[in-house]
């Protein structure tokens, strides 16, 4: 076998059209090959990077949440021990409906909740989900049919609307009052909390936000949840809805205002660092400023910038591994 | 042995059953029958006789119009039957097969078993009201096809796994079985012994009171025995049509005659 | 259908019937014979709606592919900026990133508003490079580069417009549906508006779609399904080499050779078994197999051309088991009576009379194999990943490429529209390959056709 | 390329062995054909593969454990600190093949000399800078002792090259004498030749088992992980299925078996008549023009990407489904587009093409001898066709549906699109539902960490798949077995 | 017509080629063929009489073993040809059947052409020099099967496409053009008029001055007219076999007696 001579990434699909303009930018200004960035999901991603260290293995797995200690447990057994963690930024997690739909411009973790949990407070009372439109909760609300497109249990972007909406909704209507009072553990409850109706109103959504869009488009009371960067690049048909009063912007999610969002990472095999070319400098240029910092082509693409960039590259260049 | 003799029995030659005016078959270029015109009357045997490829299968297969699932093949001319056109636009193919059966020269009995492959012609045009109805048609077809005492206790064995003579008399009782008005029978009898030969010639002689048959026959002892008329084709040519008795006595044309005699082949 | 008819008893050999009138039961015969042949006619024609539905809704959609709005404008390659040294030593020419190219062509691109006289709407005048895509820097540093003899003088560019200035000549971006677009104003609009005018825009037909590479997110005008055609390309070269022989050579042990036992019965059902695995699971086992075993190369086509060989396997051998057993065994009983052996009598007679079934096989299975992405995803071929026309050969089976279904599974995620219209366009490539690849077989099948 | 020099060489001697190999039967048998085993070229060949055979036996095992053994002996040069350095063996040698490498080119483009190649020091030269220039990127300065290790390498490498092609070249030469030293009038040439054609279609054939074997191996060791973490009573005989990040997910199959078993018997039901009558009539009834074109066409329909059907059913037909079964059309079977029949529609359409295709070329294969005997017993064409044809071609058939129900289990694009991802277990065909195959894809791309039980659920869902169309195909076979007629 | 005569040249009847001993074939239970021993002479015509489904096909089947083709036939006993077993392990069936040639009961062509019918097996035997040589091979052989004529002009025209005799003498000549040491001929003559017969049966008698020549037929005359030795098949056994004049003129067993006195099928 050949020596491999260019940067292989896997990973999140997520992390993927960032790393994407990132290869392609480092193919033109580097006299490195263009990285080859290749989708299929974190945890494959994570999957194949923790197969062990050497040429037909990754060198760079993307990840659209942080690394698991099981899965770092797994890389040590395979040998891969010293892994670099990068963080890229953030993604936003946005609420989104048809531009002309119904007004749907504001919503509380609590409207969520009550819209899509399956079982709400009402009356005092948990009781199995019974409403059908926005307004029977909420009169601020349109009275449109509950109808929402949230990302599928293969996708990180649920857990992060689960633990951040759904459970603060949760909280908030006190519904998880209630469960715990009727005698739930602490854990049940949250469980309970997070568990989301199943009559038809809620829609898993298994594959990309395109597939979202696409259901919004066929169904004008459709909520979805997207992803910052899709819905920016889709302004012409979507409107979004604050969250408990802030509009989802890359500043406000910086600044950390927005409560939906979740750090987007890579994960850097150190052994590979000095035996496949241009690996350094991939990663180093990633982070840079001219790509990642607030005005770079990524957060004009929708990236959530970090506000901690600096200290990122710093590691980055120093090679530091977690622990 | 007793090939020779002749068998003449009371005849009423009726009326016409089929008559054929100016046939002409084609495979693609070929002309494969010639101008061909003929008179088959009702309640009786015909037997076209010639050598091989002159044209006999050809001609057979016109009268009911199987040659219409031959691509190549085109047939000119008038056929009717009763008096009536069978390439009429009109007619439907399937009921002028109901009414003219045939048996083919090749043997095919159906990838099925032996009481299935009797029992198709009756199930398809309701000849039986019942099973009891329908096993009886078959075990009679059979013993006319005189091959009931060997296939009688493997009725549901497949019928292709039946030896060339077998087949050969499967494929008759099959026909038989749908009662037609005239059966077209090719070379119905090239794979028997003389028993079974005789068996079917006189199941033939049987058919010959209510129906009209045609046979085509190499031996011409056969077509001498069964039948009342007689057609020679040669090379795609009716050479000569009358009575069997004339044809094998006294023929006209000397091809025919140089045929019976067996110096043109 | 049922055996008996009770109702109107034998209609035969009674009474005589003209062939001119129909019986009841002719009548009904022929009726439902109508209706067989009906129901023919409208499964076919029922097929090809479907078939007509889908062409034109991919027609539709991807024709607009095919088109790219282009920019043409002279670009002074300022020394100053490009070659402080002025020695124009290749290295030194090098560390000027595209970074360093964007200003001179936004600069150019001002410039050349202005000479037309074509006034810019913008508080900041730099905010019109919106207008180009991001690719132009790269292009125009590749140039030089290449050619480092043209810095200082001014040369004409054709340079790509914006995903979304050239969406809005292809009416899919209007001036309302920029209103909330932070990518792109209003005014851009006026301003490319009146660059046609000026002859500084042109939408013309776009080969670099044909015969292009991917491009990234951000840059949808950009991106080409060239490579990943290539990529397909020599898959489909492996898949029809490895595939077709091993098929009908397995087939023909099967049927022909192998002793009827439990053993063959095992291999059999295993086969059709094996046209049920999930594309996905052969994905799992090409992974283990090629990469992390036999230490192939990841994300190359020979790798993604062994998977899908494995997969489109069980298709050709079904497809051509059923045709051998099809062949009338007098056949076979004809070649060994003239004293042929078994193998002769079998690539003599049975083969050929079998191949329209093979060949019938080989179309099916290489269409799904042309068009399968599950399994490419876990050995690397979905993604980012070809940049570059392999050069040569040998590249052209182990560099790293992606394949024209995952390409277009890509771009059909990505979030900007005008990817969704290159995905389309990329099906309509796609369904050429597919058809020109036909072709061919439906030729030598038609020639293998006879009824005997 | 010296390996394809060599195995040109090899295939050019082989060649030559053809043309000795048939002149000297010719010879022994005086020219008399007649007088020969077998036909000359049989001769021509055995001599041939005689040559071939042993001649790419040794090359190819050669090429396989020449870099082993050079990486045992290479390997041994790399110190203790190179692992360190490294972090593992492999890494270091993943480096020395491409400084290695790095030098072959330097010496093909002539940037260096030969001796310089092999001579050169790290401690005197930029080597990375060297290997840069000539267009091989190195990702760090080179150590001494990789630089030896490399040059080491190269060294064995080309001995090894000469070995080899001394090595393949006797085993053809000795493979081609033997072959045609035995070759004489009376040699069995064809039987030799036949038997190792036979042992190529047996090889072929055993390439499915391979498959197969390789199948189970790959899914087996997670499926045991899967089972040590997660109930082997709850996947089975749980009626839920949610898996969730937290933990404490429902992994009953049931729900994804059932959506499965419903989608594909939709798109059979779809598939399979449409599929049957337009391949009856199109060998039946219909002229070779409207043949020629039609059946074709039909073929375009297996190779439209599933993504396009995908988008078809979500956008097209969903839509339309709703309109006519949903709340809109007063029925209110539906309450989203996604449903077990949108899927189902679509897929079957993609399927019809399985089924005609296939079915067709059997059809047309039953001997028209047979439709002869039922036409001239006065049977309609559909008759013949439905009692006579049709079941002469069943094994065939069946075949077809059988494949078609193998893609149905195995298609994924457009039951995500067109199906949903909810897993039930209800009757109503217009609910949302999953299948096995799409949930073994989206928790192997998923998020979910990859030891988890979420994760692992793919291999053990994609093992029991196996086993029940395995079990399926069985039942199948046996009906095939029952209902053969063999016709002529 | 001539066919009472009874042709008889001088034989020498030499040494035995084919001998079978204790001969049992059994399809699936059925015991097709009870325990047969028969000795077929070199240069010799030996003719297999009886009813049909008596096993003539089947033990015919057996001498080149084409019963191996069937899956649920299953053979028992000794066949030797020039004293070697036939069914020995180490015996190539192939080789075996280049040396017993053999025309089936049913015609079956290859889907070739004419042309290509006759030259597949001298081109699978080596038989053929160059193309002239085969044309040679061809026109040779095609003149034997009496079907020369017919088809001269049409050699690349389908062999499917031939009626029925013609189809049956295309397979005679395909036979005869891979000049078999044995011939086996399974009702050769049965879709011919009698001239084509007679070709066929001088065929025959031409083959037999250097090979040996075993052919299954209904008719008496013709295995009266062409062969030395007459076997005669009842049942499955093998009732009496002995030269073709005694078994005619003075059968020793009453079957035979019957049969050929047409009292039993
Ligand atoms: N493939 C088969 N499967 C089962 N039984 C068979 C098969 N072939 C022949 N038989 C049976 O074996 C017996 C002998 O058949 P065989 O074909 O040898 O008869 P035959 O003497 O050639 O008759 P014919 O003169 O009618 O051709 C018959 O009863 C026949 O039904
Ligand atoms: N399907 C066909 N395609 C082309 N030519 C054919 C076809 N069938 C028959 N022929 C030719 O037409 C002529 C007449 O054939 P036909 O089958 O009618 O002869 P036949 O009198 O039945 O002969 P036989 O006694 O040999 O069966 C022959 O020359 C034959 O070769
Ligand atoms: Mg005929
Ligand atoms: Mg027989
Ligand atoms: O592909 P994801 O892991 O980001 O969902």
């Amino acid at each position: 076998a050949s020596a491999r001579d260019q940067v292989q990434v896997a990973g999140s699909s997520t992390v993927l059209p960032y790393a994407s303009i990132v290869a392609e930018a480092f193919g033109e200004n580097f006299d490195f090959p263009t990285p080859v960035v290749e989708s299929g999901g974190s945890s494959a991603g994570l999957k194949r990077f923790c197969e062990g260290v050497g040429e037909n293995t990754i060198d760079v797995a993307n990840a659209s949440r942080k690394i698991k200690d099981k899965e770092i447990a797994a890389c040590a057994e395979a040998g891969v021990t010293d892994i670099i963690e990068v963080r890229i930024g953030y993604d936003g997690i946005v609420f989104a409906s048809q531009l002309n739909g119904p007004a749907f411009t504001a919503f509380e973790p609590a409207d969520i909740f009550n819209a899509l949990a399956e079982k709400v407070l009402k009356d005092g009372e948990i009781v199995a989900n019974p409403y059908t439109q926005w307004a029977d909760f909420n009169a601020d609300l349109p009275a449109a049919d509950i109808m929402a497109f949230i990302p599928g249990t293969k996708h990180g972007t649920r857990e992060v609307f689960e633990e951040k909406v759904l459970l603060a909704g949760c909280e908030a209507t006190g519904a998880m009052e209630a469960m715990v009072a009727s005698g739930m553990s602490e854990d049940d409850a949250e469980g309970a909390c997070m568990a989301v109706r199943t009559d038809g109103k809620s829609v898993d959504i298994d594959g990309d936000y395109t597939e979202t869009l696409a259901s919004i488009d066929a169904n004008p009371n459709g909520i979805g949840v997207f992803g910052l960067a899709f819905y920016e690049n889709n302004t012409d048909k979507l409107k979004t809805a604050t969250m408990s009063g802030v509009e989802a912007t890359t500043e406000s999610i910086a600044s950390g205002d927005y409560p939906v969002s979740r750090p987007l990472y890579f994960y850097i095999k150190k052994a590979h660092i000095g035996v496949i070319p241009g690996l350094k400098e991939y990663a180093e240029f990633f982070i840079s400023d001219d790509m990642a910092g607030p005005d770079g082509p990524l957060a004009e693409y929708g990236l959530v910038s970090d506000p901690e960039l600096a200290a990122t590259q710093a590691a980055v260049a120093a090679e530091e591994t977690m622990q | 042995m007793n090939d020779m003799r002749i068998v003449r029995k009371d005849v009423d030659m009726n009326d016409t059953k089929i008559s054929a005016k100016g046939v002409q078959v084609y495979y693609g270029d070929t002309h494969a029958i010639k101008d061909v015109d003929v008179e088959i009357k009702d309640k009786t045997v015909t037997a076209f006789i010639g050598p091989s490829g002159c044209g006999k299968s050809t001609f057979l297969r016109c009268l009911n119009r199987m040659n219409d699932t031959i691509d190549i093949c085109r047939v000119e001319g008038k056929i009717e039957l009763d008096g009536e056109d069978i390439y009429d636009k009109r007619v439907d193919p399937v009921q002028l097969r109901a009414k003219v059966g045939m048996v083919f020269q090749k043997p095919n009995p159906f990838p099925k078993s032996i009481y299935d492959n009797i029992a198709y012609g009756p199930r398809i045009h309701g000849l039986a009201k019942n099973k009891a109805d329908l096993d009886e048609i078959v075990e009679k077809s059979l013993r006319r096809g005189a091959i009931w005492d060997e296939v009688k206790d493997r009725l549901h064995a497949p019928g292709t796994g039946l030896s060339g003579g077998q087949q050969q008399r499967l494929c008759i009782a099959r026909a038989v079985a749908t009662e037609p008005e005239v059966l077209l029978m090719d070379e119905p009898c090239s794979a028997l012994d003389p028993i079974a030969t005789l068996q079917v010639e006189e199941l033939i002689d049987e058919l010959r009171e209510n129906f009209s048959v045609v046979i085509v026959t190499h031996s011409m002892q056969q077509a001498a025995r069964v039948s009342q008329k007689t057609a020679f084709f040669h090379l795609g040519n009716l050479v000569e049509y009358g009575d069997t008795e004339q044809i094998f006595t006294n023929p006209k044309d000397e091809r025919t005659e140089s045929y019976i005699t067996g110096r043109i082949g | 259908m049922s055996d008996f008819t009770a109702d109107n008893g034998p209609t035969n050999g009674t009474a005589k019937t003209s062939l001119f009138t129909q019986t009841a039961r002719t009548k009904r015969r022929n009726a439902a014979e109508t209706r067989f042949k009906v129901y023919g006619i409208g499964a076919i024609a029922l097929g090809l709606f479907f078939l007509v539905a889908l062409l034109f809704s991919i027609v539709a959609n991807g024709i607009p592919a095919f088109k790219q709005t282009f920019v043409t404008i002279p670009v002074e390659l300022t020394e100053a900026k490009l070659d402080k040294n002025g020695n124009r030593d290749p290295a030194d020419l090098a560390k000027v990133t595209t970074f360093g190219y964007k200003p001179l062509v936004t600069s150019a691109l001002i410039v050349a508003l202005k000479e037309q006289g074509i006034e810019i709407p913008f508080a900041k005048e730099k905010d019109v490079e919106d207008i180009l895509s991001s690719s132009v820097a790269a292009q125009v540093r590749d140039t030089v580069l290449a050619n480092p003899d043209l810095i200082g003088q001014t040369v004409d560019f054709r340079l790509l417009a914006s995903s979304r200035v050239d969406g809005y000549f292809k009416g899919r971006v209007t001036r309302e549906s920029l209103v909330r677009d932070k990518n792109l104003d209003a005014e851009h609009l006026d301003v490319a508006d009146a660059m046609v005018d000026a002859g500084l825009m042109k939408t013309s037909f776009n080969p670099a779609f044909i015969f292009g590479s991917d491009a990234s997110e951000s840059r949808p005008e950009q991106a080409g399904i060239g490579v990943s055609m290539i990529g397909s390309f020599f898959m489909m070269i492996v898949v029809l080499f490895l595939a077709l022989p091993i098929g009908v050579a397995a087939s023909i042990y099967l049927e022909e050779f192998a002793p009827q036992n439990k053993w063959t019965d095992l291999i059999e059902v295993n086969i059709s078994n094996l046209a049920a695995v999930p594309s996905i699971v052969f994905g799992i086992l090409g992974l283990a197999v090629f990469i992390q075993f036999a230490h192939l190369p990841q994300s190359a086509p020979l790798v993604g051309g062994l998977v899908l060989t494995l997969m489109t396997l069980p298709t050709i051998i079904i497809s051509t088991r059923a045709s051998l057993k099809a062949v009338p065994p007098s056949i076979r009983d004809a070649a060994l009576g003239v004293g042929a052996s078994k193998m002769q009598s079998v690539f003599h007679h049975v083969l050929p009379l079998a191949m329209p079934g093979i060949l019938t096989g080989t179309i099916i299975g290489l269409a799904q194999a042309l068009g399968e992405t599950a399994p490419l995803l876990l050995i690397g071929m979905v993604g980012f990943i070809a940049s570059n026309m392999p050069d040569g050969i040998t590249a052209g089976f182990l560099s790293p490429n992606s394949a024209m279904p995952a390409q277009i599974y890509e771009w059909a995620k990505r979030a900007d529209p005008a990817y969704y219209e290159r995905a389309w366009g990329g099906i309509i490539i796609l369904l050429v390959f597919l058809m020109t690849m036909n072709i061919i077989a439906v030729i030598l099948r038609r020639r293998f056709e006879r009824r005997w | 390329m010296p390996v394809l020099w060599l195995f040109i060489l090899v295939l050019a001697l082989g060649l030559i062995g053809f043309v000795l190999g048939r002149a000297r039967a010719l010879k022994d048998a005086q020219g008399d054909i007649r007088l020969l085993h077998s036909l000359p070229s049989y001769y021509g060949s055995n001599v041939l593969l005689a040559t071939l055979i042993p001649g790419f036996a040794v090359l190819v095992l050669w090429l396989i454990v020449q870099p082993m053994v050079i990486h045992g002996q290479v390997a041994g040069m790399i110190p203790e600190r190179g692992l360190s350095d490294y972090g593992s063996l492999n890494l270091a040698m993943s480096d020395v093949r491409r400084v290695a490498e790095g030098l072959d080119i330097a010496v093909e483009q002539g940037a260096l000399s030969a001796e310089q190649a092999r001579d050169i020091r790290t401690e005197f030269t930029d080597i990375r800078g060297r290997l840069g220039e000539v267009g091989v990127a190195l990702g760090s300065n080179v150590q001494p002792y990789v630089l030896q290790a490399a040059q080491k390498y190269r060294a064995m490498n080309a001995t090894g090259h000469w070995l080899m092609s001394a090595a393949v070249i006797a085993a053809a030469i000795a493979g081609f004498a033997i072959a045609y030293m035995r070759t004489g009038k009376d040699m069995r040439a064809r039987n030799s030749v036949e038997r190792v054609i036979l042992i190529l279609l047996l090889s072929a054939a055993s390439i499915a088992i391979l498959t197969t074997i390789g199948i189970v191996l790959s899914l087996i060791f997670n499926t045991i992980e899967f089972f040590k973490l997660y109930p082997a009573t709850d996947f089975f005989f749980g009626t839920t299925w949610s898996p969730s990040f937290g933990g404490g997910s429902e992994l009953g199959i049931l729900p994804l078996f059932w959506g499965t078993f419903y989608v594909s018997i939709i798109a059979l039901i779809v598939a399979v008549p449409i599929g049957l009558f337009a391949a009856v009539y199109l060998s039946e009834y219909a002229g070779p023009k409207v043949r020629a074109i039609a059946k074709p066409l039909l073929e375009v329909l297996a190779g439209i990407p599933t993504i396009v059907y995908g988008l078809f059913a979500l956008l097209t037909v969903g839509p339309l489904l709703m309109s006519i079964f949903g709340q809109d059309g007063g029925l209110g079977w539906m309450q989203g587009g996604r449903s077990v029949m949108t899927a189902g529609l679509v897929m079957g359409v993609m399927l019809i093409p399985f089924v005609s295709s296939l079915s067709d070329d059997i059809i047309n294969a039953v001997p028209q001898a047979m439709r002869d005997g039922s036409l001239g017993l006065g049977a309609t064409k559909s008759e013949t066709v439905k009692q006579v044809v049709l079941p002469a071609a069943l094994p065939g058939i069946v075949g077809a549906i059988l494949l078609a129900a193998s893609r149905a289990i195995g298609e994924t694009m457009i039951v995500v699109l067109g199906a949903g991802a909810a897993a039930k277990l209800d009757l109503n065909p217009f609910e949302a539902m999953t299948t096995v195959t799409t949930r073994i894809v989206s928790q192997l791309t998923g998020d979910a960490d990859f030891s988890s039980p979420e994760a692992l659920v793919a291999f053990a869902l994609g093992m029991t798949l196996f086993v029940i169309t395995l079990a399926l195909n069985i039942f199948a076979l046996y009906i095939v077995r029952k209902y053969r007629e063999q016709y002529d």
